[in-house]
């Protein structure tokens, strides 16, 4: 056990510092939330700067503690969250990165690193949320391309997206899991409908994706036909692994400041609330440790996070809603009840956690059944 | 000894429940969602059907019930999610002209911490910290405004009752303003359903006379009664959701997973309910202490289950989920906190004055 | 809506409470809890002062809002627990008298309601828990009498039990709920042997029993043949209808002692600790509360309480358990880790609430399925 | 940066494990529940191979390992259940004679509240109100008492690690007594593993030289790694059963509701694990008292569910799972205090050292 970092390791974080600080005093003024084309820009420029500086495709490239090293730095900077390349970065690169051929890898992903190109994800459908495997959109086979109808929904930056990662149901007859296809989907080709979706945290970046006889080449297909569920599974895992590392630091970030603000407005002298603070402090501290643990996984697994991620993703998802909670009573009515105030806004993204990427109950049965062994029930 | 709803009361009820559904359905509501001003219609024909009057005596032109009857219609108005200052127009019926009718909208706002100095004229500003919060400050033709004696502050023996000592000026005082008058900062308010104002400083004129200690325990109630409609609707949702949907080849009211969210629900229901509908009988200030507590928590941690129950389709701005949580915050912070409240019935397992 | 009594309960009331005032001082010491026939002795003798006092047959012979009245005020006073008599006038008792023949009424409910005889219960066994009817004790007919062979468990006070309400499967062939009868088992009857059984909370009033070759008369069975299911179910709903009242009475007033004691020894300067008593203060009246309603249902339903006691049994367990969880903190590390104190002898019997008659698993499923009509699982 | 045990740490966990599964097997455990003296030859069998001398340097004979060692080898001794003042022995050996090797027992008793007056010869009346609880009384040839200096109080930011001040006789006073001197009285120990008494008085000589503040840090972290070893273990002992308990024609296991407290119980023991593990290696107060407050926890809930998930089963004294629950509970109670923990935990935010 090892809490030190190696020489490279630490002039890899020494220098990203360094440059974080030269350059995130230059950055444009962010844009407004309802700006779609301001939002496309500001993020792919963010990109094409990291990309410049050497950063670019550290979410497949780098060995997972640079990629822990690099978020953590970022995140503690306050540098832009990766917004609309989320997809690119840490999805679908990713899995073209593991799955694709050399061609599709020189195709896709240096778009996605040099910050031109925007993915978005076309996995879920309303009868497919929590059972994935029960995705109906068809695409047939006609010549070279796959002719594709079906609705997707909850794909975010669809509005913007120059590429959409799809799952599709290329064999009808064969067993749920069996006949799914993963295909590059450009977001251009005639037949694609975008509809926004508003959730109850306001406008979002999700929209509903509606598909009337798209065409996809044949050879945008990653992975073998009918081999989509695996492909996507280690997605998914990526999903569950390091992505949330900035979202940690961010995290004890704003129990910082929870904390100086109850200081300030006097509910600090409430002891109640005080030690749920105190609490929430271990909670997230030890959330940081996991992860760390977990990366140490991810690098005698190849890269690739297991079962752990689920472990993480159970236990975060419920202490950010617990954060949140906290806040609220930090602000008081007058504060919990203002949806301008970014705490009550983050509160009500926060709903979002123990239902997206998997249910906790879901989540529950993953590791009850894959890491504890327990029986399969239904 | 019966803790259940006549068929009396029960026939009251599904009247009401009737009413909404007919006034107030599923359009109306997602109408009001978008346009959340009041239906000045829908009032009316509230008062007309004896909403507003259902106290007063039919000397009066009212409806001559009491606490228990105003608590089962108000679970009702919480289960329809009913938007409006539903609990002034209750209260101040008989005491505003207008209100029983229908015809004019009062709200009601609680400006006082305690602490406040001694009564004095002029202007009075509230302090960045709690109350002052104000619904549908646009539609309301009349204010009135509440100061002091809040639950555990200074007159909480009498607003607590857990001590006989008698109502008075030092448990809080009313004013009157017409909605001009106080000045007011905007709020962008997290329920859809109820625009909200805060207000920032009032002219005190001369207090009127209003029992306050009665009106804030009456509006704990009443607010907790439409916690309590609306966490059994919420359950009614999840199950009806968990019953229709399906995945994984079965509806996902077949997973144990679901079902115990579910009763789990049921169960903060009727432990509410049972509080409630007590408190509604034996009208006594630590009664409904503990039932806005508990109401509040059902109401809040069931919008909570059934937004899990629905998963993504939940999170979206048209599923009515949302509606329920963000209303049920915003009356967890009406009338008293949290703090204060289970402080004033720690006290009173001291005083051993817990009755049977 | 009401809760006012009729002048003739609160007639009942006075009397009783006056009879409790007049009898309570003259009761003999409690015996020491190992002391089994010095327990028997003592809670015949107060159920015999109960029958002579016109109160012996309440459990099953007054209306609910009386037994309420009766549970309560016996309660308040501080009347001795039903203890041996438990089963008897709780189980067996309430069984016979709604499905015995007029001969068997006779035989068993006059003894019971005097305080001459002790019954046990003989129903879960080591296979069959939250699975009750997974019961294998077999009984074969063998002229008039069934030779049952078999081995049951958690039956408290068997060593001084005279009678055990004893479900045995009579017919193997028939599915599972279906083969099952309620027999009335002398104690003395040759083949059974007791065996003590140790709990983590001490030596507690259970025990294993194992039967070989006990022959029971075919006269003993309640209900018809393999109706024993039915008949059971009957006696289950009893035992999470109005037999929990005492014990909420009970509880609040442990919380009152609990706040006193605090207030005593300084705890109660701890803002956290305050507050959790204050939240059981509402839990337990609306607790209370609850069993009222029940009460009210249970009329109306002919005296059987309904799924409404599964409500309240979760509830209850679950709040049951946190009241001694805030006893330990109100007596501190010194009390809380001392077996001898009361309060921690009490927080060891609570942590069965959440297993005994029905696990909570069990109850939410009865619950979601029986109240909310989710579809069964398996 | 790696958190995980290396190879050799797991060789020396394993083989630990090994140890205690051949001299404290299921049925010594057994026989130490009914007769809780300690099992000298045991303890001398662990001094011979390194238990207590894991960290003293090799040119004094010990082992030359490190807190982390110690940590991995304690969550071994949690999950046996093993007996006896353990921590003691850890951090005494090397100065007591005789601890390193077995040979001589010797306990550890907190005796001090904070407020204590200035330091004063004579004896000395612990008060009846926190601490004071002696672990196997009857087994030690030795006892150390420590008075003051718990976290939060006056001496915590040496103990807290908050801020940087220098480690003092006001952070704590360590007094040496053989056995016979203080004056105790008996306590029926909920645990049947773990004799207790009450120290009530004791003399009070002139104080030993000991780093108390570093005592008490490490005192807490190695009870955290016992809970952590019951945390763990006590999650394996529900899965087994839930592997193997039919009801209704099923395995328990393949039930959600089973599942998913068992997934609550490993998630507990990893976050736990994550912060005992870190806490090891920085050996910073802040770090301990997290990793102690969630292992306290873990420890608890896990026995609690291990408990349910056993069903009646659970609840005899023959199953082992009752006495899990027993030692967690008497492990939460020892080094420090949980509203302590939370205070200075929320103190730290304000500082806003949390370092990464």
């Amino acid at each position: 056990m090892d809490l030190t970092y190696s020489p490279a390791e630490e002039e890899f974080r020494a220098r990203l510092r360094e440059w974080l600080a030269k350059t995130l005093p230059d950055l444009p003024a962010r844009p407004d939330p309802l700006d779609w084309p301001g939002r496309r820009a500001y993020d792919l420029g963010w990109q094409r700067r990291l990309y410049d500086a050497g950063y670019g495709a550290l979410h497949w490239d780098a060995s997972p503690t640079q990629r822990l090293i690099f978020l953590e730095e970022t995140e503690r900077a306050g540098a832009p969250y990766v917004g609309a390349n989320f997809v690119g970065l840490l999805h679908a690169g990713p899995t073209i990165a593991a799955e694709g051929t050399d061609g599709q890898r020189a195709r896709w992903l240096p778009p996605i690193v040099r910050g031109d190109e925007v993915w978005c994800q076309g996995f879920s459908e309303p009868e497919a949320g929590s059972d994935l495997a029960a995705l109906r959109t068809r695409a047939v086979r006609d010549g070279d391309d796959y002719v594709i109808t079906g609705q997707k929904i909850w794909t975010s930056h669809a509005e913007i997206a120059d590429w959409c990662e799809l799952l599709v149901r290329t064999d009808p007859e064969a067993p749920r899991h069996r006949g799914i296809s993963w295909l590059a989907m450009p977001m251009d080709a005639p037949g694609i409908t975008v509809r926004p979706l508003r959730t109850l945290a306001g406008p979002a970046e999700f929209a509903e994706v509606f598909l009337d006889a798209v065409r996809v080449p044949v050879a945008n297909r990653v992975g073998a036909e009918h081999d989509g569920w695996r492909v996507t599974m280690v997605t998914l895992s990526f999903e569950r692994g390091t992505a949330f590392v900035g979202e940690v630091v961010a995290c004890r970030r704003t129990l910082g400041a929870l904390a100086r603000t109850a200081r300030a407005n006097g509910r600090w002298d409430d002891p109640v609330l005080r030690r749920r603070l105190g609490r929430l402090n271990a909670e997230f501290t030890a959330l940081w440790r996991l992860i760390q643990r977990n990366v140490g996984a991810a690098r005698e697994a190849g890269g690739v996070p297991g079962a752990g991620g689920s472990v993480f993703k159970l236990r975060y998802s419920q202490a950010r809603q617990e954060l949140y909670d906290a806040a609220a009573e930090v602000l008081g009515a007058a504060g919990a009840l203002d949806a301008d105030q970014e705490w009550t806004a983050d509160r009500l993204s926060s709903l979002a956690y123990t239902i997206a990427a998997g249910t906790s109950q879901i989540q529950r049965d993953i590791i009850a059944e894959r890491i504890l062994g327990l029986p399969k029930g239904r | 000894m019966d803790l259940r709803p006549t068929a009396d009361q029960r026939a009251l009820q599904s009247g009401t429940r009737e009413l909404l559904a007919r006034r107030f359905g599923r359009d109306r509501l997602r109408a009001a969602v978008e346009h959340p001003a009041l239906d000045r219609a829908l009032w009316r024909e509230l008062g007309a059907a004896g909403f507003f009057a259902l106290r007063l005596p039919e000397a009066d032109g009212g409806v001559g019930l009491g606490l228990p009857e105003a608590v089962l219609v108000f679970e009702e108005a919480g289960r329809a999610l009913l938007p409006g200052p539903l609990v002034a127009g209750q209260l101040l019926a008989g005491v505003v002209p207008g209100v029983a009718e229908g015809e004019r909208v009062v709200g009601l706002c609680e400006v006082g911490s305690y602490g406040m100095g001694p009564y004095e004229m002029g202007a009075y500003e509230v302090g960045a910290g709690g109350g002052g919060l104000w619904e549908h400050p646009g539609d309301c033709d009349e204010l009135i405004l509440i100061e002091g004696g809040v639950a555990g502050g200074p007159g909480a023996d009498a607003y607590g009752g857990v001590s006989g000592a008698a109502y008075g000026d030092a448990c809080g005082r009313a004013y009157w303003n017409d909605p001009g008058w106080p000045v007011q900062e905007p709020v962008c308010s997290i329920d859809p359903l109820t625009p909200l104002a805060r207000v920032t400083s009032y002219p005190r004129r001369a207090p009127r006379s209003l029992d306050v200690p009665r009106l804030r325990r009456e509006a704990a109630l009443l607010t907790a009664a439409l916690q309590l409609g609306s966490a059994a609707r919420t359950v009614e949702m999840a199950v009806e959701h968990a019953g229709r949907r399906e995945q994984f080849g079965v509806r996902i009211g077949s997973f144990q997973a679901v079902k115990h969210l579910c009763a789990e629900m049921l169960i903060r229901v009727e432990i509410a309910r049972s509080a409630v509908y007590a408190a509604s009988l034996v009208d006594q200030s630590l009664a409904v202490v503990g039932a806005k507590l508990l109401a509040d928590e059902a109401a809040v941690r069931n919008a909570r289950d059934c937004l899990q129950v629905h998963g993504g389709m939940g999170f979206t701005w048209e599923a009515d989920v949302h509606l329920h949580l963000k209303r049920a915050w915003l009356r967890v912070e009406q009338w008293q906190s949290r703090p204060n409240a289970e402080e004033v019935l720690a006290e009173a397992l001291l005083t051993g004055n817990v009755g049977v």
